[in-house]
């Protein structure tokens, strides 16, 4: 692979739900260390997309490439042993074990030997410490012993990241992390986010512009399953055709 | 997961251990075959609350591995006892130290057989598919009329261990105290290893695991693999206790009594299944002696523990405490 | 004197109950006659129900020998309830007295001097009624059993004394009460004779299910007892009428044994009285007898020895053991008539004498 | 050919049968995720009740409305008392409660009926057979059978699919309290279903009366068949049970009657019997297994479900 | 109309709510600020009977309705736009929002199938599509229409423009703003401070369980400094 070729590579890409075309032709680069915005209205197809990348939907044509590899028909976990990483726009998390848990076992399931049937999994040292920093500084870190059924809205949100985190991905698939979070939480966020450049590409799926206009290296627009504009915020912020499809008036309440 | 209620379970152990003595003082020598019964279902409850409570497997064909565990050990005998080997080239044998293992081994090929093919699906249809295979097998048994068919199959003595007499029932029961005390201990081992955390997280949220790049149905093959082998041992263990086997043993009400042996005790709980065993046939028992409608008895207990407790009896004892 | 403690274990539960309530029933009927003696002992039954499970059987038979020392056990109705505590009952010097269930197993070269059974052997149960159906002069023959062991040797039992040709040969799964399937399968077939073995609800499905095809009074039956007993005759009414039935026992035996057991039975409990009945109290009467020679079961020599000799007014008639311990007796023709608007089986001639069964020969005491 | 259509028309009936009991389950256990075992025990109930009123004033038509009604109180009562504080726990919990009450059931009724099977007479209009074609002739009973099950068959997939109340029990099934909070007293609309379902599986208790003995224990025997059907068509779809059950029928009776024939052209006769025979006793199971592993989610599965 | 004083709730052995206070008006738009977590959303939940309160009074309409079960009290006018939509997956579009419609205070121009199909045309297209395999915001407009479909006096929204494009969340806001002039009281939970200064009568903001300052828009120019140590932006 070379250093700095793209490391996800989309072509073609179709997906149809009976009549409706939820993927048209997508094709998409994602380079190292890159945030990737994408935009679009509701239901264009961005969940879409992003499941079809993590193998969670197969997709009807075209090709997806991850690091070079074409990964179009792999299973997730063999797409996740390559280096990628997931939230999910409607949260999904091991409701029984505690925060501290569910984020211990994401760093166990990264670090391997999960077919050991004569250990002890709360006695691997080195997990149990990479889970604990993992979750320090974040706004979990005094939640630890809390499971996971019993948090807000806000904090599941954190905690699909700080899971996603253990994984070390090369490449991250970010669905909405700041829906739901407080003006305070979102900019932590945004913090955050900005901390994982060098660690990670980010391909960010989210509606708070303030946040992508924050992050964004580059911005898609997916409209009706299409990518009608790709390039900086600020060629996307003054695309015309963007303004009315998606972002309309400047100011939200006039 | 809790603990290892180590102290708890050293106790217990040595008041198991003390149990036909107990019992032969108290002038109920026959206790100590209901114990027996009672850790071997224990066993075979417990191995299945593995893939049910630990894995979230729900299976309601586990007494197919029950009855094959018993087989193997009747069929071995039967063709030692004949002196005819089996398909003309397998010996038979009564060598329990021969047929526990493999016993174990046979359950966990079927195991992995119908584990492959029911995990393709999920949810109330695992239910039903594990039923179906165990189903089948049910009436491969009746049908084997060379292996007695629906009348089964007599062991008229049982396996041999190092010059044991296993007719004898306080050797029976020592012996299955001793599997089932290193059962549980390995079972403890298990579910708190690297694997059962895996286990306990794809029972969870399968999509999450996968998610963390977890092949989750490799994962729970496996588990459901090692469950289907401890029943296995179970149903030799039982084989040798009873010296007999039958298509019973894998009939879908064995497999039904086996869940309900889980329920009642308390679900992802170790020894939970082992206290439900131990409520349910005792309960039985007492009841059958008392009154020819003990079943209306036993339907009022089982609903009542249901309807006031979460977690079954283990919960119960816990909240007591 | 103690009283006698005498252990059974029956199946009261589940849709075979009615056979245990009836074998029982008998029993403590008989012993009630007797003024809570048998044979001028006193006894004191002990009743308990295996749920038809082997395994309970065999719990139900540990405590019962160990805890409550008793050493006479009966009850059983269903063979793999037999096969499991049969062994140990008598592997551990006790007795055990069969009212019903005789598998094969124990019969030849599994038999033991402390098992014998008072009602038949399985396989002679149902050789009656070829017998029977090829003296009638049926050229063709339909047969239908649930597929199981039971059936399949019913099937097995008929066929060996069926001189004429197999016409249909069908097995349905065990439970199942819808015959449609094998009554066109009849039709299709139209056979000289039917020869079905279906105990209890589903012998009434099946007798139903005949009639409503038509065939009753078209397509003669011959049945071994088990598919027509008194209950279902009861179920099933008038639909019965003209069916022959192969037995060892019936209602209107004209022996004394019987008119008074019969007479009791109808005093005391509203409901037809089965074969299942017969049997319970025969086993019952064999007991007395033993009781009464050797007055208890610990003194297992004389007690063995006293049954073995079988000395009792059996309410068949004529009653002996055989080699392997089982009985060797006389087999009836019945036939469904219409008594006064009430379906009755009546007897009609007997067709074997002093039948015993293949096993006996294998057995080695 | 005659044999043929007799079969097919065997089988519907016995379709139509497993239909009703399924109906009743799939609402039941798909809709409101209540896994009911009990239901067999409803079936038990509605033909012993039925029968015995029958029995008493000597009329099919009067034992009719009486297993109806008993069996459908059955299962209101069951519901208030039991299942409605099952909705929110496990369905482990649901098999345990649900078998508590089958012991229960089967030991009330030999205290009141006994140990004896019991039976249903045929209404005299339907004791006989009617001539469909020159040479099959058919029992009317049976062809009563049929006509009620399509009959309500018809009935309930418009209630399903077409009414509010239909709407409701299914929005139900996902999210109770959102249906709840938004206005709708969901406890008595379940209350009703279930006692619906019961109903139905009193129908198709006495409706069996007559062609096989009532007696304890009937309802754990039939109750197999149904779940495999729920599964098969699609937890909880009517349309689903519907399908699964007509087809499960007619492959079911249509197997047994001809596999073995079948089999004996291509291989040595007691070799196609055993084979035959153990081919169609698996028949409902080796088809579920079958249809599960192709489609997993059974026939016709409804978005959305939850699962277990 | 809605009155809530002295609430207090907990999850099993966890207090989440200590003192909530809150008023809604008639005719007026109030709405709940706080950061996550910190009972907002458990608020609504006790006020609906989904959560039932320890202590304290919500009185709706003149009557006091806790510890009443939720359909009775969304009975008496109530309707909800819950966090994280919770449509009815099984149900197509269409009859989510008929199964639970009703116009129980007899409103002379009440929502309707079309009124809402209007309001999001989106919806209209998707009518027959099952709700589950609707797009995150389409649900969201689902939700909202479901709501309005009940026909309630006073609605509440909890976090209703989360997950929808700008475009959409301008437009719900002008609906809440056309709903308000219509003299539809409601109760908001939004992050969005921005939009709401503007279009709320009155605010709440609740920090741990409790009510900890509430005023007009005025007061929350006043106040900015707290304000933004409660909330932060
Ligand atoms: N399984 C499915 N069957 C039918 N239609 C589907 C399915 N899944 C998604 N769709 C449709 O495909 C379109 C794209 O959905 P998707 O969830 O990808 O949108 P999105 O861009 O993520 O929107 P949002 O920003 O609102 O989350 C939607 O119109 C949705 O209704
Ligand atoms: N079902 C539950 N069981 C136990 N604790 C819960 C439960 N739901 C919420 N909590 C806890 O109650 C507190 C308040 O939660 P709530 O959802 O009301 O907050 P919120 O203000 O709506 O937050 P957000 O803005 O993140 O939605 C949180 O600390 C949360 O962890
Ligand atoms: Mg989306
Ligand atoms: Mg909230």
């Amino acid at each position: 692979m070379n250093a700095n070729g793209p490391i996800l590579q989309i072509e073609g890409l179709e997906k149809r739900f009976g009549g409706l075309t939820a993927t048209d032709g997508v094709t998409l680069d994602l380079r190292p260390g890159e945030i990737h915005a994408l935009i679009g209205p509701n239901g264009a197809g961005k969940s879409t997309l992003i499941n079809q990348l993590c193998g969670e939907l197969a997709p009807d044509a075209g090709t997806i490439r991850l690091m070079g590899r074409d990964v179009t028909h792999l299973p997730t976990h063999a797409r996740v042993a390559l280096g990628l990483g997931r939230t999910f726009q409607v949260t999904s998390l091991l409701d029984d074990c505690t925060v501290g848990e569910s984020v211990a076992l994401a760093v166990q399931a990264h670090a391997g030997g999960n077919l050991r049937l004569w250990d002890r999994a709360k006695g691997r040292r080195v997990v149990q410490a990479r889970a604990e920093a993992l979750l320090a500084g974040t706004g979990l870190e005094d939640r630890a012993g809390v499971p996971s059924a019993d948090l807000s809205h806000g904090e599941r949100k954190q905690l699909e990241l700080v899971m996603a985190l253990a994984l070390e991905p090369a490449l991250m698939l970010l669905d909405e992390p700041m829906a739901g979070l407080g003006p305070v939480e979102s900019q932590q966020m945004v913090t955050v986010l900005r901390g994982l450049r060098d660690q990670t590409a980010i391909l960010l799926v989210e509606h708070d512009m303030e946040a992508v206009f924050a992050l964004a290296d580059r911005i898609s627009v997916l409209v009706y399953g299409r990518i009608i504009a790709t390039g900086s915020v600020e060629e996307i912020r003054d695309n015309a055709e963007v303004r009315e499809a998606y972002l309309g008036g400047e100011d939200e309440l006039c | 997961m809790r603990p290892f209620p180590l102290i708890g379970a050293l106790v217990t152990l040595a008041l198991l251990a003390v149990l036909p003595q107990m019992a032969g003082a108290l002038g109920a020598p026959a206790t100590t075959q209901i114990a027996t019964r009672v850790l071997i279902y224990g066993i075979a409850a417990a191995s299945l609350n593995f893939a049910l409570g630990y894995g979230g497997m729900v299976s309601f064909g586990h007494a197919a591995f029950f009855g094959i565990g018993g087989y193997v050990v009747a069929i071995l005998y039967s063709h030692w006892f004949a002196d005819a080997p089996l398909l003309g080239v397998i010996p038979g044998t009564n060598q329990l130290l021969i047929t526990l293992p493999l016993a174990v081994l046979v359950a966990g090929v079927f195991a992995a057989l119908i584990g492959a093919l029911s995990l393709r699906t999920g949810g109330v249809q695992f239910i039903m598919i594990t039923l179906a295979f165990a189903q089948m097998l049910f009436f491969l048994f009746v049908s084997l009329k060379a292996y007695g068919g629906e009348d089964g199959l007599s062991i008229r003595r049982p396996n041999e261990f190092f010059g044991l007499n296993l007719r004898d029932r306080e050797t029976m029961y020592y012996l299955t105290l001793g599997v089932a005390a290193l059962f549980f201990a390995g079972l403890h081992r298990l579910v708190n290893s690297s694997f059962g955390a895996m286990i306990a997280g794809i029972r969870q949220n399968e999509r999450r695991m996968e998610a963390l790049g977890i092949a989750t149905y490799r994962y729970k093959l496996f588990a459901f693999i090692l469950s289907g082998m401890g029943v296995g041992l179970a149903g030799a263990l039982m084989a040798n206790a009873m010296r007999y086997v039958s298509p019973d043993m894998m009939h879908w009400s064995r497999s039904g009594e086996l869940m309900i042996m889980v329920i009642l005790g308390g679900t992802g709980t170790l020894f939970g299944p082992l206290i439900g065993a131990a409520v349910l046939l005792v309960l039985e028992t007492w009841l059958a002696g008392w009154t020819e409608n003990w079943n209306l008895g036993v339907g009022i207990v089982l609903l009542a523990v249901v309807m006031f407790s979460r977690g079954g009896v283990s919960a119960l004892l816990r909240r007591r405490k | 004197q103690d009283a006698v403690k005498i252990g059974m274990i029956t199946t009261l539960s589940g849709p075979a109950g009615y056979l245990g309530q009836d074998i029982r029933d008998a029993m403590q009927l008989a012993i009630e006659m007797g003024g809570g003696k048998l044979g001028g002992v006193p006894v004191d039954l002990v009743v308990e129900d295996d749920g038809l499970k082997p395994g309970k059987g065999r719990e139900i038979a540990d405590k019962f020998m160990q805890n409550d020392g008793i050493k006479l056990l009966t009850g059983i109705v269903f063979s793999n309830v037999a096969n499991a505590v049969v062994p140990e009952v008598v592997d551990n010097g006790a007795f055990y007295i069969s009212p019903n269930a005789a598998p094969s197993t124990l019969a030849g070269k599994g038999c033991s001097e402390n098992y014998f059974v008072v009602s038949w052997q399985n396989d002679a149960l149902h050789e009656p009624a070829g017998v029977a159906a090829t003296a009638a002069g049926y050229k063709s023959a339909f047969v239908m059993a649930p597929n199981y062991q039971a059936g399949k040797d019913a099937i097995a039992g008929f066929k060996r004394t069926f001189k004429g040709e197999i016409v249909g040969e069908v097995y349905t799964p065990l439970g199942q009460t819808d015959f449609a399937s094998g009554m066109a399968q009849i039709r299709a077939a139209n056979p000289d004779v039917v020869y079905e073995f279906y105990p209890g609800g589903m012998g009434i499905a099946f007798l139903k299910q005949y009639s409503q095809a038509g065939f009753t009074g078209k397509i003669p039956m011959v049945l071994s007892e088990p598919s027509l007993d008194a209950v279902i005759l009861k179920a099933v009414g008038q639909a019965a009428v003209g069916i022959e039935v192969t037995s060892h026992w019936n209602r209107d035996f004209d022996n004394a044994a019987n008119k008074a057991f019969v007479a009791a039975w109808d005093k005391k409990y509203n409901r037809p009285i089965t074969t299942y009945a017969s049997q319970g109290y025969d086993t019952a009467m064999l007991i007395a007898s033993a009781l009464k020679e050797a007055g208890s079961p610990d003194n297992a020599d004389a007690f063995r020895d006293a049954l073995r000799k079988a000395d009792f007014a059996s309410v068949r008639g004529k009653f002996a053991f055989g080699q392997n311990q089982h009985p060797v007796q006389d087999w009836y023709l019945l036939k469904i008539e219409d008594v006064d608007g009430t379906p009755t089986a009546v007897t009609q001639k007997k067709i074997l004498s002093d039948y015993g069964d293949p096993y006996a020969s294998q057995c080695k005491m | 050919m005659i044999l043929v259509l007799e079969q097919i028309l065997n089988g519907l009936q016995y379709g139509v049968m497993l239909f009703l009991l399924a109906a009743g389950l799939t609402l039941i256990f798909g809709i409101m995720g209540v896994i009911n075992l009990a239901h067999g025990s409803l079936y038990m109930i509605g033909a012993y009740a039925g029968t015995w009123v029958a029995a008493e004033t000597g009329s099919f038509w009067l034992g009719l409305p009486a297993a109806l009604a008993v069996a459908g109180l059955a299962g209101v009562i069951v519901e208030a008392t039991v299942v409605r504080r099952l909705y929110t726990r496990s369905h482990l919990d649901q098999v345990l409660a649900t078998f508590a009450l089958i012991l229960m059931a089967n030991e009330a009724i030999t205290l009141m009926f006994g140990r004896q099977p019991v039976f249903t007479p045929l209404p005299a209009a339907f004791s006989g057979s009617v001539g469909l074609l020159p040479g099959l002739f058919y029992p009317t009973y049976r062809l009563l059978i049929i006509a009620a099950g399509l009959i309500v068959a018809g009935g309930l997939y418009l209630l399903i699919n077409r009414t509010r109340v239909g709407m409701l029990v299914r929005a139900g099934a996902t999210n109770r309290e959102m249906v709840r909070a938004l206005g709708v007293d969901i406890r008595r609309l379940y209350t009703l279903v279930f006692g619906l379902g019961a109903l139905l599986a009193g129908l198709a208790g006495y409706m069996t009366g007559p062609i096989s003995a009532v007696q304890v224990g009937m309802g754990e025997r039939i109750l197999l068949p149904a779940f495999v059907v729920v599964v098969i068509g699609g937890v909880g779809s009517i349309r689903g049970a519907f399908v699964a059950g007509i087809s499960l029928g007619v492959i079911d009776t249509c197997l047994r009657a001809f596999l073995p024939g079948m089999l004996r052209g291509l291989m040595p006769i007691s070799q196609a019997d055993a084979l035959g025979l153990g081919i169609s006793s698996m028949g409902i199971y080796l088809l579920m297994a079958v249809v599960l592993l192709v489609r997993p989610r059974g026939l016709f599965p409804v978005t959305g479900q939850g699962g277990f | 109309m809605l009155s809530v004083t002295g609430l207090q709730a907990a999850y099993g052995a966890s207090q989440v709510l200590h003192d909530v206070e809150l008023q809604v008006k008639d005719g007026e738009v109030v709405t709940l600020l706080g950061r996550n977590g910190m009972g907002k959303t458990t608020t609504v939940r006790s006020i609906m009977g989904l959560v039932s309160p320890r202590a304290g009074r919500v009185s709706f309409s003149g009557q006091e309705v806790q510890g009443r079960p939720p359909e009775r009290i969304a009975r008496l006018g109530i309707g909800l736009v819950p966090e994280g939509r919770q449509v009815f997956p099984s149900l197509t579009v269409r009859e989510n929002l008929v199964a639970t419609a009703a116009n129980r205070l007899h409103r002379p121009d009440p929502w309707v199938l079309e009124t809402v199909y209007e309001l999001f045309p989106r919806l209209k297209e998707r009518a027959g599509q099952s709700a589950g395999t609707l797009s995150g915001g389409e649900q969201q407009m689902l939700a909202v229409g479901r709501a309005l479909m009940t026909n309630p006096r006073l609605l509440i929204l909890d976090e209703a423009t989360e997950g929808l494009a700008p475009v959409i969340r301008t437009e719900i806001w002008h609906c809440i703003a056309h709903l308000k002039q219509a003299g539809q009281s409601i109760l908001l939970i939004d992050k969005n401070l921005a939009v709401l200064k503007r279009l709320a009568d009155r605010h709440y903001i609740i920090e741990k369980g409790r009510t900890v300052w509430s005023g007009n828009a005025a007061d929350l120019e006043r106040d900015a400094a707290r304000v933004h140590g409660y909330v932060g932006l």
